[in-house]
């Protein structure tokens, strides 16, 4: 599925995704097939954008997607509104699944889920019963310690109702960043090569030494969200990391739990950082090398969608800056593994030849078509790519069939309590992007938000409190505090509060948890317990605020004599 | 990083009766310190004068007063300095006053006057002249007076408001924006 | 008649891309070289977000505006199918701002001005349809999911007469059922 | 002033948008940015690809744009000095090679970008960790 077909869809599912907040042009798509007559079911705790449109809003409790996708599932078999045909010929492990979802009865999701068992039975045979269906999901599933089960269970929906393989259904992650998708396609992870070739299978591996020239290992390697850990706990001494090359990234700033992310990069031998713009974690690098931007450099970002597409270079760089891919080329020959290469296109060649799903989609054709989406296996230019991955419910495993996979809803690991009684979930700025090194340092939208930032609470709360629009707060967890400004909203549910993470003062990371999904390493962004409080002396908090800014930013090399706007 | 406005009070023809309590109101607790005014009839030694007019014109009455203006012309008019900006108010300070009028012509809202200043009770008299000392008096919206503005707190039939600009603004555009809804179907 | 632009909170997912897009209009493209905090960022339109509602509200140009009527100094007036602000003539006396039943004018710091105790000179900021810009309105343009149009004299004119006819045949079809 | 038109991809979000620049290229600076009729954005852009790309004017408003390699040749907390390409490039090969050495490749850990650097560079950085120093450890923010 592609981002255009979205708007045509007969149903939408949407599921812990805040388009309007971290793509706004992905919701367009959204509220282009509202105009069209879409149905739209929206699984939140905040009343976003999609959720404000939406036919049923499915304002859950944070932390209980399992237990309502469970029980959708639940309700979908009951009443016999499951694609059976679809389940025999398409599918295996049916039976065990069912057995996973019996207890999940709406009237059991209840009290878990704080949803209404007749609204999510009204949800279930609206997503069951309108063709064609389709799932977007986003960080509200994946920011959780059980991430990995959420996605499968959404994906036994799509399987269940016969979902998958045609235009306007299925299931989609809508990846944050840029070039999230690129990262992986090209193997920037430690369990596979480009192309998701598993490091692990023998026959892969071999490929790989032969085109490198070079034995590989065979041992998976580590999560980014392990680091600090591996650097400050690691028992076995193998296993210890004393070098961090960092590579576009900014793990003080967008890791969680920064106190440690610090002390880790402090306590590494050798930290090397590689961007364009000084940032926290080059605080603490050993070395800087400068690269050049996007603008600066030409290559190709893979979208959400899985397109290739090109990005150009719009102007020169000004400064002794080089391109990313030409420095880790140099340090590689320095240290006896030469890599020369003339262009993008060289390395983009040698890549697609090693990747059997990319292996036709060359320079030319992206070039020429405006993009392609992957799989694209063939060189002649009749290949266009893939808009649908399975197509005709034909599945990328061996006997191509699906595999249905149900687990227990379990509760986030750090729950409210005496002394932290309120939720905290960090979420997006829609006009700063990631750790806002970019977006921070441009003017207008530096002029539409700027630091501290906010904290969303229900006016309810504020009430209780006696908190203003705009006034200076401290919030605070188990690991740490920071000030930002108060947002009364009903938007969000009594009890739980919103932070965005790009700020430098108002950083919510200082209180988020490094509790990992243990099985993609992404850590619990979504939920830990917090406390705000009242700050008495406004005029004081104004202050400190404005100091601290001036602080980071002279620290970031800024001439901060002229004063900043806080 | 708020955009912070004077707030001010404007008055109501529709409300008003011209019954004056606004302007007794604000003679009294203007005078209350420095002059220790007294609170029956027949103590008070000075001049009334209030720092808001009630106005008569054709059609009714209401009272007229100062609406610290964010370019304020009494303020730009004044060389001797005597007027600023407190607090996002438009203050005069009285000692400071030497009564040229200019700021009077400025005003566009005739919301200045020209009045005899009182201090312990007694006109503040000049030297090289018989006549006593006289200030720009408009409105301070109570400056340093517990409860806010005296003149609306005391009008018997709520014709004055004090006005907080901006939280008033955006309660009028949550109000404009909810009665969209009601008419999206224009086309 | 005077023209206006009506945001759609169907269509609206509180972007704000239309508040730069604002900004940007009417400071001109300058605004990517100056010094940043050079100019002054006022967007001539708010973005409202309650509970189930999110939708920018802008000046509607009103044929009898309270703002003109208000404004002490004739700052004020009818242009070219539009109501605008004489930056220059006006004090910043905020009677506009409280006359308008729409909360569309606030008070804006007039960067490099200055009054004559030093403090900032602010005066009144409302949406001027960027009157004397070429392609209409900036907000409109830039709106990622076209919820923001230009209601024009025909257009209004149009949808009333389509609105009328209806409403008859309707009334028409009634009381002559189709056989 | 020369102006040149060129489309590429925003740097910003999964969503993929068309963009068309106007550059001046004796001033080496963009003039403008419109949305172009890419696959998923048709002629739209929000607030980030419209006005995104005034960081390349580096205007000094968070953080300084980095313009030379630097060493913190002090050791930790010492300050970053500028210096040459060869010299930076050298140090860094010493330094990863001298804890391979000691330590083995799995004590070093590289990140890829999910930003800007495009897949290229990725491509490259993955097969530096596993073929130069040996070594799984490679991974980027898609968990965060």
């Amino acid at each position: 599925m592609g981002i255009p077909e979205i708007e045509d869809a007969g149903c939408l599912l949407c599921f812990g995704y805040n388009g309007a907040d971290s793509h706004p042009i992905v919701a367009r798509r959204i509220v282009r097939g509202k105009q069209k007559g879409m149905k739209i079911i929206c699984a939140d705790p905040r009343v976003t954008e999609t959720a404000r449109i939406s036919d049923i809003h499915l304002q859950l409790k944070g932390g209980s997607n399992l237990a309502l996708v469970n029980a959708m599932a639940n309700v979908i078999w009951n009443e016999g509104l499951a694609d059976k045909k679809f389940i025999d010929e398409h599918t295996k492990g049916f039976d065990e699944f069912l057995k996973v979802i019996e207890k999940y009865t709406p009237e059991y999701a209840e009290p878990i889920t704080h949803i209404p068992a007749e609204t999510i039975r009204r949800a279930a045979r609206v997503y069951a019963t309108t063709k064609p269906a389709m799932i977007l999901y986003g960080m509200g599933v994946c920011q959780f310690t059980q991430a990995v089960d959420v996605v499968k269970g959404l994906a036994n929906l799509a399987l269940m109702t016969g979902n998958f393989g045609g235009p306007s259904m299925g299931i989609g992650p809508v990846r944050g960043q840029n070039n999230v998708q690129g990262a992986c396609d090209m193997g920037a992870l430690p369990n596979s090569y480009p192309g998701y070739q598993n490091v692990t299978v023998p026959e892969i591996r071999e490929k790989f030494e032969k085109a490198w020239g070079v034995p590989l290992s065979d041992q998976v390697g580590c999560p980014i969200t392990h680091v600090p850990h591996r650097i400050l706990h690691e028992k076995e001494e193998k296993k210890r990391i004393h070098a961090y090359y960092i590579f576009g990234e900014d793990p003080a700033q967008s890791d969680p739990d920064l106190a440690e992310v610090r002390e880790a990069l402090d306590k590494c031998d050798f930290v090397v950082m590689q961007d364009i713009y000084m940032n926290k974690t080059g605080l603490y690098a050993d070395v800087i090398l400068p690269a050049t931007a996007w603008g600066e450099n030409e290559g190709i970002y893979t979208c959400a969608d899985r397109g290739f597409q090109r990005v150009r270079k719009l102007i020169e760089p000004e400064g002794d800056m080089r391109p990313d891919w030409q420095i880790i080329a140099d340090i590689s020959t320095a240290m006896g593994y030469p890599m020369n290469y003339k262009n993008t296109e060289e390395i983009w060649n040698e890549m697609i030849d090693l990747c059997p799903s990319f292996t036709g989609a060359t320079y030319e054709k992206i070039e020429k078509y405006g993009g392609v989406q992957w799989p694209c296996r063939d060189k002649s230019m009749e290949d266009k790519g893939t808009p649908y991955l399975h197509k005709d419910g034909i599945f990328a495993t061996k006997d191509h069939k699906a595999l249905f996979y149900g687990t227990d809803w379990h509760p986030p690991v750090e729950l409210e309590n005496d002394q932290y009684p309120m939720t905290l979930s960090t979420v997006r700025e829609v006009g700063h992007y990631s750790v806002r090194t970019m977006t921070g340092n441009c003017r207008t939208l530096r002029n539409l938000e700027d630091e501290p930032g906010w904290v969303q609470m229900n006016t309810e709360d504020c009430e209780k409190m006696n908190l203003k629009k705009g006034e200076l707060v401290k919030i605070l967890s188990k690991r740490g505090y920071c000030i930002t400004r108060c947002l009364p909203t009903d938007r969000v549910k009594p009890g739980a509060t919103y932070m965005t993470y790009q700020w430098w003062i108002g950083a919510c990371n200082e209180l988020t948890t490094a509790k990992l999904d243990p099985i993609s390493n992404t850590p619990e962004y979504k939920y830990c317990a917090c406390r705000v409080e009242k700050i008495e002396d406004q005029q004081w908090a104004e202050r400190h605020v404005m100091e601290l800014y001036d602080d980071i930013r002279a620290q970031m090399g800024i001439d901060t004599g002229k004063g900043a706007k806080a | 990083m708020k955009k912070e406005i004077g707030s001010f009070v404007v008055g109501d023809s529709t409300k008003c009766t011209g019954c004056k309590a606004c302007e007794l109101a604000c003679f009294t607790v203007h005078n209350r310190k420095s002059n220790h005014l007294g609170k029956t009839v027949g103590t008070v030694t000075v001049p009334v004068t209030p720092r808001l007019f009630l106005t008569k014109f054709e059609q009714g009455c209401m009272p007229i007063q100062c609406k610290h203006c964010e370019d304020a012309p009494c303020l730009n008019a004044c060389t001797k300095g005597a007027i600023s900006r407190i607090d996002h108010q438009v203050i005069v300070d009285a000692e400071k006053c030497i009564g040229c009028k200019d700021c009077m012509q400025a005003c566009p809202f005739g919301a200045i006057a020209l009045l005899p200043y009182a201090r312990d009770g007694r006109l503040v008299g000049q030297a090289m002249s018989s006549e006593p000392k006289v200030f720009a008096s408009k409105c301070d919206l109570c400056e340093g007076i517990e409860g806010g503005p005296a003149c609306v707190r005391v009008c018997p039939h709520q014709a004055l408001r004090l006005v907080d600009p901006e939280a008033e603004r955006e309660e009028k555009n949550i109000r404009a924006a909810e009665a969209l809804l009601l008419t999206k179907n224009w086309r | 008649m005077n023209y206006f632009v009506k945001g759609n909170p169907d269509l609206c997912i509180g972007c704000r891309t239309c508040m730069i897009g604002c900004v940007v209009a009417h400071e001109g493209k300058h605004i990517f070289e100056v010094d940043p905090d050079s100019y002054s960022f006022n967007p001539k339109l708010h973005m409202v977000k309650t509970a189930n509602l999110s939708v920018p509200v802008q000046c509607k140009h009103c044929e009898n505006p309270a703002c003109m009527a208000v404004c002490p100094v004739g700052a004020i007036s009818q242009k070219d199918h539009c109501i605008v602000i004489d930056t220059e003539k006006c004090m910043g006396c905020k009677s506009c701002m409280d006359a308008c039943p729409f909360g569309a004018i606030n008070m804006t710091v007039q960067t490099g001005k200055f009054q004559a105790d030093g403090t900032e000179k602010k005066v009144a900021n409302k949406c001027d349809l960027c009157y004397g810009f070429s392609g209409g309105p900036a907000c409109v343009r830039v709106c990622p999911t076209e919820a923001l149009t230009l209601v024009t004299e025909d257009e209004l004119g149009d949808a009333m007469e389509r609105k009328r006819a209806e409403a008859a045949r309707n009334a028409y079809l009634e009381t002559h059922p189709q056989e | 002033m020369a102006l040149k038109q060129v489309q590429t991809t925003c740097a910003y979000c999964g969503a993929g948008c068309q963009i068309m620049f106007t550059v001046d290229t004796d001033a080496n600076k963009i003039v403008e940015a419109v949305p172009a009729d890419g696959r998923t954005n048709a002629g739209t852009l929000c607030l980030k690809g419209h006005y995104g790309w005034d960081y390349l004017n580096d205007p000094q408003i968070l953080t300084k744009r980095l313009r030379k390699p630097m060493i913190r040749k002090g050791g930790k907390k010492s300050p970053l000095v500028e210096v040459s390409w060869e010299e930076a490039i050298s140090y860094v090969a010493k330094r990863l090679g001298e804890i391979k050495e000691k330590f083995g490749p799995d004590s070093i850990m590289g990140t890829g970008s999910a930003r800007g650097a495009g897949n290229e560079a990725n491509y490259l950085m993955q097969k530096f960790m596993r073929a130069c120093i040996g070594t799984n450890n490679v991974d980027h923010c898609a968990r965060i």
